[in-house]
C-alpha cells in the first residue's frame, strides 16, 4: 500500500483514497461542435504513461477533496502532490531507460534484478 | 398535535447495547448518542465570526479540534467543518448559526442522526484501534484534540482523540461513525480487545436471506 | 525415556520438563524447547516424509525455516488438522500429534514408491510430452489421465470442516523495524532503541540469539561474556526502552511499497491445548509501516549436489550444529563431513568437543589451510582433500558412503572407497538471506567470494547487516549491526551517539575459502546419477541440464519446466545451486544466468491469518436501516443490496414468500402499503449555482423548479449511459434536497464532488451527504392520506393543497418530519423523512395508525413489482451500463435545447443514435399465468432454431401482477419501440417458447386493456 | 520436428534423455519478414502460429523483451470460459474454446487442458437475473452453460459453504462444463514449438524501441539487437499495449493495472472445479500439483509495477473464507502479478489502426488467458488480410467513437 501524503490531511494509508485516472483532461465546452472522434478522445482515450504520470485521487473518507500526484508508473515512486489546477511541477525521476523497458533502478521487470557493471562501478 | 400518538422516542442505533469495559479499567467502550452534529462548508474566515458568537469556539487547524466545555468543532477539510453541541441542541445550533450566517456561500446541515459517538477510553484504547485501523495512533502520531477521518475496518469514521493519555484513567478517544456502521464498529472493536479481556459483542444476524 | 542421541549438558532446552507428542501413532519423547526435528533425532528418527514426485524417503536437512521436505500433517481432527508443518520450526507440547504425509500405507512402505522404479522415464518436464492424445486414439488424452494424477497430486491433506480457530491483523507505525534479532539484528535493535526511536524487533524463532544460539558456548565470548549471557543482557537492555517491541516466533513475510512489512506471529500454535489463552487469536498479523528497516536474516547454508544425496541422514553442516547446541541433539552417532569450504568444519570440531565420533572430513578443496588441518589432526579426524562422495547407501537412513578422489580437472580419480556413517553433514557454502532484500525491490549483486548474491543497491529505506550482507565475521557482524542501528535511527530522524563495541573472542572456525562445486562429480554417466537440487520437487542436476539442452535455457523456463523452487520452500537452500548448475550447462556465469523471483511470502502464511479478523459474522459490514430490528422481529426475508441489508418481504406464519410479495402488493393499492425507504441516497445541496449545477448533472431541465416542488432526473455517465436516477426537491432557491439510488449513493456524491472540484470550480455549491440522517417510511395507496393524517401535523394533505411531486415540513409528535408526495408505485404516496433516531418511533406509529385501515408493510420485492406495474425503471435493473435515456423511450427527460450536460455529446454519436437499439417495452404473456423468468431471451419465431439463434432482446423484469390478476415483464426489446403490438417468444430451456405481445410498459395505463 | 509421444519418453529414457530435439531455435534477427509480431506471450505465439500455419506467412518473426511467456501468460491463473453475455464476445471466447480442445493434440504438446467445469456463483438477486440472463444468451448462442441452485451447487463442489448464515449467501450459480483450466507455459511453449517449426523466428531478449513508419505506413522496428525492416507490426503486449502504441502516438481507451494472483501450498485433491464469484471475489481451483490457485483483485491505480498491495490479498483471503471456510489452515505459499490492460467496456481490441500496417491486440483486462487460441487465430487473419473477420470486427478500435462497446463490465452494474 502506498502512503499518500494528501496535501489537507497528510500522509495517510493508500485505503483511504480512491484512484480517479488521469490528471488534466479537462472536460471540453463546446462538445455540440466536437466530432464523433475528438469526443471519444476526451471520455475514453488515454495516454497510459509507463514513467511518469500526473494522475488524480480523492481522499474518500478523510477531506474529500481531489488532488493530483506524480507518480513513476513503472516503479511506484511518489514524487509530488499538488492541488488541482495547479500546473505539475517538474520532477527528476527514474525513468524507463527503454520505452518498453524498465527504470534503472528498482525493476517492476522479473527479468532485470541483479546490478549491473554500471551500477557495481558506480556504487 | 395527534392525540393518538405515543410520546416520539428516540434510539441510537447502538440502543441494543450497553457499554462495555474491559478488567482492570484497562479498556471502556460506550456510545454517546444524540449530541448535537452540525456541519459547516464555507471557508474559515466566512465562519470564524457566526462559530465565535454562538459557540465561542475558533477555528481549528486543519486536522484538529477545539472544545470548550459545550461543543468541539471539528476540521474535516479546508472547508469542512462539524460542529458537536450538546444532547438534543441540534435545532436550536442550527436556528442559531443559520441566522449569523444569512446570505453567506456556506451550507449549515443537521446531521445529528447520521452518526453516533463510540467513546473508547482506558490504556489499551490505543492498541485497541490499531486491530482496525492504518493511521498512526503512537502518542507520537496521534495526539489530544487531533482529528482523522478514516476507516476501521470496513466502517468510515471520524477519530477525535479528547482526553490526554496523561489523564486519569488514559486517553480517550470519540469516532463518530455512521449510523449504519455503528454496531460493525462497536463489535469490531469489542473483537480487537479480546486479548484484554473485553467481552466480545457479536454483530446482530439472524436475518434470513432466500428466494 | 532413552532419547539415544541426546547429548549431555548440551542445548538450550529444558531438561526439567519432558514433553511427549506422537509421531505415526508412536509416542516419541523431548524436552521443552524441542522442535519435532530434534526429538525426532534425539531419538535416532531422521525419515519424516516422502518426496513429492518419486516418493523417495526424506529426512531432516535444515534446522529452520529453510528445511526443503520435513514436513507432518498435525492432527487428525477435520476442523483443525495442519497439513505441511515443517518438523524443524514446529515446538513440540503435549498432546501433539504428527503423521508423516504423502505416502500410503506407511512411510516405511509406500506404494508411489513405484514412481522412483520407473524415474527413468519420467524426466524433468514429462508431462508435457504425453497424454495429449494421439491422432489415433484421440480419447488418449489429459481428460482421461488427469483424474489418476490428480489423486497422487498434493502433499498433506485439507481440513474438512470450518476451522475453529480465530486470527487478527493489527496495524503499527514504527521508527526503526529490525528483521532478524541474531547477533547483528540484536546489535541493530538496541542501538536504534538508545535513540529513543520506536523500535521493533523481529525474531522468526523462539528466542533471540539467532546463530549464537547454534554456536559452543564454550569455543566464544562477547565483551567477556558466554553468547548466551550476552543474549540475555541485550534483551535486558532492550526491555529497559518502553517504545521497544520484541516479537518472537514471528516471521516477517512480506516487504511491500514503501517500508511496509507483513509480519505472521505464531501466537499459541506451540502450546498445548490448555494453556492456549482463548482470547487471544491463533496467528496474528502485523502490518508494520516502518520508516527504516533493517534487515538481519542470516544466511541460508546450501548443500552440494552429489550422487545419492537425498538419502535421509544427509543434513547440513550447520544444522548439525544448530542442533547440538540449541537441542542438545548429536544428529549421528557417526558423522561424515562433506564440504568445499573450512565453516563446516566447525561441525566436525564440535561434534569431536561434545564426544561425538568424526567419520571423517570429505573435503572438494585441494588446498587446505594447515591450521584447520592441524585442527582436525589434534582432535583426531581424519581429512580427505581433494574427494568426493560419489554415491550412499542406506534406505531409510544411510549407512555409508562412497568416496573418490579427483583429479586436476575435478574429475573423478580411482576407486570408490566405502566409509560407514549415519549422518553426512553437508556444506556447499552460504547464501546471503536476501528474500526481503530482494522483496523490497533492491537489485543484488553476485558475491564471487561467497559464490553467492547478496544486496547491492537498496530501493527502499532499508539496510543489510551481517551474515544477509555476507558478513560471517562476529565481530564485523555485530559492527554491522550496531551501526545498521545508528544509522536507521538517525535516518528517521533520531539523534544517537555511537557506543564502543564489545570485542569478540572466538575459536569458531570463520573463514570460508569456499571453492565453489555446483555440481560434484560421480563418475557415472547422467542418466545414472540421482544428485537432487531440490529435495521436495525431486528436480535432479539431469532434470536442470535437460531443460537446458531442450532449449528452456532462460532460468524462469528452467525453473517452470522442472518446478525447481516451487515447493513449500520456495528453493531456499536450493535455487542458487541450481543457479550454478544452469549457468555449467549454459557454459555462463552465474550472475549471467540470473535469478528466479523472490516473492512474498518469504514463508507460507495461513490464509485464515491473512483473512485476520474480518472473517465470517465480522466479513462486512451488515448495514440496516433505524427499522431494522422491526424487520428482524416480524421475520422478515431480507436482500443484500450493495452493503445495505432491506427487508424483501414479511410473510405472515406459513404463508410462502411469493403469496407474502402477492399480498403485500395487493394491499398498497387497495388499502394502504408501507416500504422502509431510509436506504436512498441523500445529498443536500446548498449554493447560488445549485440549479446550474443540476442541470448539468441531469439530463432535464432545473432552472425553473420553484420552491415546495420535486422533480424526477436522469443522470448519464459522459458515454452518455444512464447511471443513476433519482427524485430532487426544491427547498428554496438555492438549496435542493437530491435523492439517489441505494447503492449509487457514494459513486454519485463522488462523481458530484469531482464535477465541482475540478472541472466546474467556478460554481458556488456545497455537498454534503444526509443519507443516513433520515428515515424514510413511504406510505402509499388509497388510504395513505388517512393515515399519514393522523400522524402527521402542520401538512394538508387535501390533494389540491399537497399535490403531487411537491414536498412540505410538517411535524410528528412535535418532530420535525418533510413529507414528500412522490411515487414509486403509481399510489398516492408520502415519503415521510423523520430525523433516523425517531425512524423506528414513527414506522410503528404508523403501523399503529394504519392498523385499522389496513396497512401492510411491503418489501423491496412487492415494490418491485409495484413500481412494474407502473412502468418504472429500475437502474440496474432495466439498465446494465449500456442503455440511453432513449433506449429506455425516456425521451421526455432529456432536454435537447438546455445546453450541454454530463454525457449529452455521447447521445449522437452513430451507434447511440441508431434507431435500432434495444428498447424498453413492456411484455404481456398470451397465457397471463406464465410468468417470464428474469434474464430470459426473447427471440422471433414460436419455434427455437439450432444454435445460434438471433436473439431481440432480454426480459429485464417479470411479475405476476396481483392487481392486474396476469403476468406483466418489462424488457428491452431491438426496435421495440416501433413493435407495439407485435408478438414475440421468450425462449425457455427445454420447454417451447412462450409467446408474448409488446406493449407500452405502463401496465396501469392503456397497454392491458390494449392487449385484451 | 520429432514428435512427442509415450512411446519416445521410453525410447528416450532408456538412451538417458539425450536425444531430444531444441523446443525452438535461437535464431539471429534476419534484415527483414514479412510481419513481426511485438510480444512471445500465448496470444502473439498463437498469433505467429497461425499466420505460419493457415496464412502460409512463414518469413515471420516474434519479437520478445524477455522469455516467452514471461508476462501475463505466465502469471494468469488460466480459467478457461466462454460463457459471455454479449453475442460478440460468445463468439470469440467460444471460438477459443473450440480450439482449446484439441490444441494440445494438434501442438503436440500436452496443455493439460483440463475441463473439469466453471462454476460462477450469484449472491444476491441482481447476480441471478444476470446470470440467468447470460445462462439463456449463452444457450441460445450455442455456448455450454446451465444454471444450478445452490445445493446441485454443492453437489457439484463440495467444498462449498452454502449455508444461509454467510454474508452473501450462495443463491444459485451458472456451470460451464466444458470449462476449465489448463497449464500456461505448456501452452507458450507448444505455440512456440509449433510455430519454430513452421519457420517462425522466435527472438527473444529482444526489445523493441521504436517502431518504424513512412508515409504513415510502418516499415520495420527498431529493436535492441537492430533494426528489422517489416511492413507488419502487430503488437500483442498485453499490459504494455499504449507503451507500444505511444510510440506511433496512437492513444488507446486502455489503463494498465496490477491484477494479483496466489497459490496455497499443495494439498490432496480437495476442488475439483473452477468457482467464481464476483459479490464475494472469489476465483479459485486447484492445479494438478496439489496447489489451491487463487485470483485476486486489480489494484484501482495505473501501474506497471507488476506486483500489486498486501491488503489486496487479505480481502481476498477474507473473501475466500466465505465460500471456503475450511481453506483457513491452508497457507499462501506464492503471490504475484501480472499489468492487465483493461479497456471502459471490458472486451479486448483486435484491430487495425490510423497507422497502415501496424495492428493491436490488447485490452483484454483481466480475463485475456482464455481467449489465447480464438485471439490468435482472429488476429492471424486481420494481419494476413488487413481486414477483421466476422468474429474480430466488432474488437475495432472505432466502436469508441461509434459508441458500440462490447460493454460486458455493464453487466455489473448495480443499483436499486
Amino acid at each position: 500500500m502506498f502512503v499518500i501524503d494528501c496535501p489537507n490531511c497528510g500522509p495517510r494509508d493508500q485505503s483511504e483514497f480512491t484512484y480517479a485516472g488521469e490528471a488534466h483532461i479537462a472536460r471540453p465546452t463546446e462538445t455540440e461542435n466536437m466530432t464523433d472522434a475528438e469526443w471519444a478522445e476526451f471520455v475514453f482515450m488515454r495516454t497510459n504513461t509507463k514513467g511518469l504520470f500526473a494522475e488524480r485521487w480523492w481522499h474518500a473518507t478523510g477531506c474529500r477533496k481531489f488532488f493530483n500526484m506524480l507518480r513513476n508508473t513503472a516503479t511506484d515512486e511518489i514524487h509530488a502532490v499538488y492541488r488541482i489546477g495547479e500546473t505539475p511541477p517538474k520532477v527528476t525521476a527514474n525513468l524507463p531507460a527503454t520505452p518498453a523497458g524498465e527504470a534503472s533502478i528498482g525493476s517492476g521487470n522479473d527479468a532485470v534484478k541483479i546490478m549491473t557493471r554500471d551500477e557495481e562501478a558506480a556504487s | 398535535m395527534n392525540a393518538t400518538l405515543t410520546a416520539p422516542v428516540r434510539r441510537s442505533p447502538l440502543a441494543h447495547r450497553s457499554a462495555v469495559s474491559a478488567p482492570d479499567d484497562l479498556l471502556h467502550l460506550s456510545e454517546r448518542a444524540f449530541d448535537a452534529k452540525i456541519v459547516l462548508r464555507g471557508l474559515p474566515e466566512v465562519l470564524a465570526p457566526a462559530v465565535g458568537k454562538v459557540t465561542g469556539l475558533a477555528m481549528p487547524e486543519a486536522t484538529r479540534s477545539t472544545a470548550n466545555e459545550t461543543h468541539r468543532l471539528l476540521w474535516q477539510s479546508p472547508d469542512e467543518f462539524l460542529l458537536l453541541g450538546p444532547v438534543d441542541g441540534e435545532l436550536e445550533l442550527m436556528a442559531a448559526l443559520t441566522a449569523e450566517l444569512d446570505g453567506q456561500h456556506v451550507q449549515i446541515v443537521n446531521v445529528t442522526d447520521y452518526h453516533t459517538t463510540l467513546v473508547l477510553s482506558g490504556p489499551k484504547a490505543r492498541e485497541t484501534l490499531m486491530t482496525l485501523s492504518t493511521l498512526d495512533l503512537h502518542p507520537r502520531g496521534f495526539a489530544l484534540d487531533q482529528v482523522a477521518g478514516t476507516t476501521f475496518g470496513h466502517a468510515l469514521g471520524w477519530l477525535v482523540q479528547t482526553r490526554d493519555d496523561e489523564a486519569e484513567g488514559g486517553p480517550s478517544f470519540e469516532i463518530l461513525v455512521r449510523w449504519s456502521h455503528a454496531d460493525y464498529l462497536f463489535c469490531e472493536l469489542t473483537h480487537g480487545a479480546r486479548a484484554f479481556g473485553m467481552p466480545e459483542a457479536r454483530p446482530v444476524s439472524g436475518e434470513k436471506m432466500e428466494i | 525415556m532413552s532419547q539415544p542421541y541426546r547429548v549431555p549438558g548440551r542445548g538450550l532446552i529444558n531438561r526439567d520438563r519432558s514433553v511427549s507428542f506422537t509421531f505415526d501413532g508412536r509416542e516419541i519423547a523431548g524436552y521443552e524447547g524441542d522442535t519435532i526435528a530434534s526429538a525426532l533425532l534425539a531419538n535416532g528418527e531422521i525419515m519424516v516424509g516422502r518426496s513429492f514426485k518419486y516418493h523417495r524417503p526424506r529426512g531432516i536437512v535444515g534446522a529452520g525455516s529453510d528445511d526443503p521436505a520435513a514436513m507432518v500433517q498435525i492432527g487428525s481432527d477435520p476442523a483443525s488438522t495442519d497439513p505441511n508443518v515443517m518438523v524443524t520450526t514446529r515446538e513440540i507440547h503435549a498432546g501433539l500429534e504428527a503423521r508423516s504425509q504423502n505416502c500410503w500405507p506407511s512411510l516405511k512402505y509406500d506404494v508411489g514408491v513405484l514412481n522412483d522404479v520407473f524415474m527413468r522415464f519420467f524426466p524433468a518436464g514429462f508431462y508435457y510430452k504425453t497424454f495429449m492424445g494421439s491422432d489415433r486414439f484421440r480419447w488418449l488424452n489429459w481428460m482421461t489421465f488427469e483424474p489418476f494424477i490428480r489423486r497422487a497430486a498434493g502433499l498433506g491433506k485439507a481440513p474438512t470442516r470450518p476451522d475453529p480457530d480465530s486470527y487478527e491483523s493489527v496495524n503499527r507505525h514504527c521508527d526503526v523495524l529490525v528483521i532478524g534479532a541474531g547477533p547483528a539484528g540484536l546489535a541493530a535493535a538496541a542501538n536504534a532503541a538508545r535513540s529513543g526511536a520506536r523500535v521493533i524487533l523481529v525474531e522468526e524463532g523462539d528466542r533471540l540469539g539467532g546463530s549464537l544460539n547454534a554456536t559452543d558456548p564454550d569455543g566464544t565470548t562477547i565483551g567477556g561474556k558466554a553468547p548466551a549471557d550476552w543474549i540475555v543482557a541485550q534483551t535486558a537492555k532492550l526491555a529497559e526502552h518502553p517504545e521497544v517491541t520484541v516479537l518472537t516466533r514471528t516471521t516477517a513475510f512480506g516487504y511491500y511499497a514503501m517500508n511496509f512489512v507483513g509480519l505472521i506471529e505464531r501466537v499459541k500454535d506451540h502450546l498445548p491445548e490448555h494453556r492456549r489463552d482463548r482470547r487471544q487469536p491463533r496467528q496474528r498479523v502485523w502490518r508494520v509501516r516502518a520508516k527504516q528497516v533493517v534487515l538481519a536474516t542470516g544466511a541460508i547454508e546450501r548443500p552440494l549436489v552429489f550422487n545419492e544425496n537425498d538419502r535421509p541422514g544427509i543434513m547440513l553442516a550447520g544444522a548439525v550444529r544448530t542442533f547440538l547446541h540449541r537441542h542438545g541433539v548429536l544428529a549421528g552417532k557417526r558423522v561424515l563431513i562433506f564440504t568445499n569450504n573450512d565453516s563446516a568444519w566447525q561441525t566436525a570440531f564440535d561434534i569431536r568437543a561434545a564426544g561425538g565420533e568424526v567419520a571423517g572430513i570429505v573435503d572438494l578443496r585441494r588446498e587446505l589451510s594447515e591450521t584447520m588441518a592441524l585442527r582436525a589432526l589434534k582432535a583426531g579426524i581424519a581429512v580427505h582433500p581433494r574427494t568426493a562422495i560419489v554415491g550412499t547407501h542406506g534406505r531409510h537412513r544411510i549407512d555409508s558412503a562412497f568416496v573418490s578422489s579427483l583429479d586436476d580437472d575435478g574429475n573423478v580419480r580411482g576407486s570408490r572407497s566405502r566409509i560407514e556413517c549415519d549422518l553426512i553433514a553437508v556444506s556447499g557454502g552460504w547464501n546471503p538471506n536476501v528474500a526481503l532484500f530482494a522483496q523490497s525491490r533492491g537489485k543484488l549483486k553476485w558475491d564471487a567470494e561467497l559464490a553467492s548474491f547478496r544486496p547491492g543497491l537498496s530501493w527502499q529505506q532499508e539496510r543489510s547487516a551481517g551474515a544477509c550482507n555476507g558478513t560471517m565475521e562476529l565481530q564485523e557482524v555485530l559492527a554491522e549491526g550496531s551501526k545498521a542501528g545508528l544509522e536507521a535511527a538517525r535516518a528517521a530522524d533520531f539523534t544517537v551517539r555511537a557506543v564502543k563495541q564489545p570485542e569478540v573472542e572466538t575459536d569458531a572456525v570463520q573463514s570460508l575459502n569456499l571453492v565453489p562445486v555446483w555440481q560434484v562429480p560421480s563418475g557415472l554417466p547422467r542418466e545414472k546419477t540421482k544428485a537432487f537440487v531440490d529435495l521436495q520437487d525431486d528436480v535432479k542436476a539431469s532434470d536442470l541440464q535437460l531443460a537446458t539442452e531442450e532449449g528452456y535455457d532462460s532460468v524462469e523456463h528452467t525453473k517452470r519446466y522442472t518446478t525447481q523452487g516451487m515447493g513449500t520452500d520456495q528453493g531456499k537452500i536450493s535455487n542458487v545451486n541450481a543457479f550454478g548448475i544452469m549457468a555449467e550447462a549454459r557454459g555462463i556465469t552465474v550472475p549471467e544466468v540470473g535469478t528466479t523471483t523472490f516473492r512474498q511470502p518469504y514463508r507460507p502464511v495461513t490464509i485464515g491469518a491473512l483473512g485476520g479478523q474480518h472473517v465470517g459474522p465480522h466479513f462486512m459490514p451488515r448495514r440496516g436501516t433505524p427499522m431494522h430490528a422491526w424487520h428482524l422481529e416480524q421475520k422478515a426475508i431480507f436482500e443484500p443490496v450493495g452493503d445495505w441489508l432491506r427487508a424483501r418481504a414479511y410473510p405472515k406464519p406459513g404463508e410462502s414468500f411469493h403469496d407474502a410479495v402477492q399480498r403485500e402488493a395487493k394491499a398498497a393499492r387497495t388499502t394502504a402499503g408501507m416500504l422502509d425507504a431510509t436506504t436512498l441516497g441523500k445529498i443536500d445541496i446548498r449554493g447560488k449555482d445549485a440549479r446550474t449545477f443540476l442541470n448539468r448533472v441531469y439530463t432535464n431541465a432545473w432552472l425553473k423548479l420553484a420552491p415546495g416542488r420535486c422533480r424526477y432526473g436522469l443522470m448519464l455517465g459522459e458515454d452518455g449511459m444512464v447511471s443513476d436516477d433519482g427524485v430532487t426537491a426544491c427547498i428554496a432557491d438555492d438549496h435542493f434536497h437530491m435523492t439517489t439510488t441505494t447503492g449509487g449513493a457514494a459513486s454519485v456524491l463522488q462523481k458530484l464532488e469531482d464535477y465541482l472540484q475540478t472541472e466546474w470550480p467556478d460554481l458556488d455549491v456545497w455537498l454534503t451527504t444526509v443519507t443516513e440522517q433520515w428515515a424514510v417510511a413511504a406510505v402509499c395507496g388509497p388510504k395513505a392520506e388517512e393515515i399519514v393524517a393522523s400522524v402527521v401535523d402542520g401538512i394538508d394533505l387535501d390533494p389540491e393543497e399537497f399535490p403531487f411531486m411537491t414536498w412540505q415540513d410538517g411535524t410528528a409528535g412535535g418532530i420535525p418530519v418533510r413529507v414528500f408526495r412522490v411515487s414509486f408505485t403509481g399510489e398516492t404516496s408520502y415519503e415521510i423523512n423523520i430525523p433516523a433516531t425517531y425512524g423506528r418511533w414513527l414506522w410503528e406509529e404508523l403501523i399503529a395508525a394504519g392498523k385499522p385501515h389496513g396497512l401492510t408493510p411491503y418489501g423491496t420485492e412487492a415494490m418491485h413489482l409495484l413500481r412494474a406495474e407502473k412502468g418504472f425503471i429500475i437502474v440496474g435493473q432495466e439498465t446494465d451500463g449500456t442503455v440511453t435515456p432513449g433506449d429506455l423511450r425516456m425521451d421526455w427527460a432529456v432536454a435537447k435545447k438546455k445546453g450541454d450536460f454530463i454525457g449529452k455529446r455521447s447521445l449522437s454519436r452513430s451507434d447511440t443514435a441508431r434507431d435500432d437499439r434495444k428498447q424498453l417495452v413492456g411484455l404481456l404473456t398470451i397465457d397471463g399465468d406464465h410468468v417470464p423468468m428474469e434474464g430470459a431471451q426473447i427471440i422471433g419465431t414460436a419455434e427455437e432454431p439450432a444454435p445460434p439463434v438471433p436473439m431481440l432482446g432480454h426480459v429485464t423484469s417479470a411479475y405476476f401482477s396481483p392487481n392486474l390478476g396476469r403476468s406483466i415483464a418489462m424488457a428491452m426489446v431491438r426496435r421495440g419501440g416501433q413493435r407495439m403490438g407485435e408478438t414475440v417468444w421468450i425462449a425457455r430451456l427445454g420447454d417451447k417458447p412462450v409467446p408474448a405481445k409488446i406493449v407500452h410498459y405502463d401496465f396501469l395505463g392503456d397497454a392491458v386493456g390494449e392487449s385484451a | 520436428m520429432k514428435r512427442y509421444s509415450a512411446l519416445e519418453l521410453i525410447r528416450q529414457g532408456l538412451g538417458g534423455h539425450r536425444g531430444w530435439d531444441r523446443v525452438w531455435r535461437k535464431p539471429e534477427p534476419k534484415p527483414s519478414y514479412d510481419a513481426v509480431i511485438i510480444g512471445g506471450g500465448g496470444h502473439g505465439l498463437a498469433t505467429a502460429y497461425y499466420l505460419a500455419k493457415l496464412h502460409g506467412m512463414t518469413n515471420i518473426a516474434v519479437v520478445e523483451k524477455g522469455w516467452i511467456g514471461g508476462g501475463n501468460s505466465g502469471r494468469n491463473t488460466t480459467i478457461i470460459r466462454s460463457n459471455y453475455l454479449f453475442d460478440e464476445s460468445a463468439a470469440i471466447y467460444n471460438h477459443a474454446l473450440n480450439l482449446w480442445k484439441g490444441l494440445g493434440q494438434e501442438l503436440n504438446f500436452n496443455i493439460m487442458m483440463s475441463h473439469r467445469g466453471v462454476l460462477n456463483l450469484a449472491h444476491d438477486e441482481g447476480e441471478m437475473r444476470q446470470l440467468k440472463r447470460r445462462v439463456e444468451a449463452n444457450r441460445l448462442n450455442g455456448v455450454d452453460s446451465e444454471w444450478l441452485d445452490a445445493k446441485e451447487v454443492k453437489n457439484f463442489c463440495p467444498s462449498i459453504n452454502i449455508s444461509g448464515d454467510i454474508r452473501y449467501p450462495v443463491l444459485g450459480g451458472t456451470l460451464q462444463r466444458s470449462g476449465g483450466v489448463n497449464r500456461h507455459d505448456g501452452v507458450v511453449w507448444g505455440y512456440a514449438r509449433a510455430a519454430d517449426a513452421l519457420g517462425v523466428d522466435i527472438l527473444q531478449q529482444t526489445e523493441v524501441t521504436g517502431i518504424l513508419t513512412e508515409a504513415g505506413e510502418v516499415t520495420g522496428i527498431e529493436t535492441t539487437r537492430g533494426t528489422i525492416r517489416t511492413p507488419k507490426v502487430a503488437s500483442v503486449t498485453a499490459g504494455h499495449t499504449s507503451v507500444m502504441a505511444n510510440m506511433l502516438d496512437i492513444r488507446l481507451p486502455v489503463e494498465s493495472h496490477p491484477l494479483q494472483a496466489l497459490v496455497s501450498e499443495p494439498i490432496k485433491p480437495i476442488l475439483n472445479c473452477v468457482v467464481m464469484s464476483n459479490a464475494v471475489h472469489v476465483y479459485c481451483s486447484q492445479s494438478d500439483k496439489g496447489e489451491l490457485v487463487i485470483g485476486a483483485g486489480i489494484d484501482a491505480q495505473l501501474s506497471y509495477t507488476q506486483r500489486g498491495n498486501l491488503d489486496i490479498i487479505e480481502h481476498q483471503m477474507a473473501s475466500l473464507m466465505e465460500l471456503f471456510p475450511i481453506f483457513s489452515r491452508l497457507r499462501m505459499m506464492r503471490q504475484w502479478g501480472g499489468i492487465v490492460d483493461v479497456c471502459p467496456d471490458a472486451s479486448p481490441i483486435i484491430s487495425k489502426t490510423p497507422v497502415k500496417g501496424f495492428y493491436v491486440n490488447g485490452g483484454w483486462g483481466t480475463g485475456g488467458w482464455k481467449a489465447t487460441p480464438g485471439s490468435g487465430h482472429v488476429f492471424a487473419d486481420l494481419i494476413a488480410k488487413d481486414e477483421p473477420n466476422r468474429i474480430a470486427a466488432p474488437f475495432a478500435i472505432d466502436r469508441f467513437t461509434t459508441g458500440a462497446l462490447v460493454a460486458e463490465h455493464g453487466a455489473a452494474a448495480v443499483a436499486h
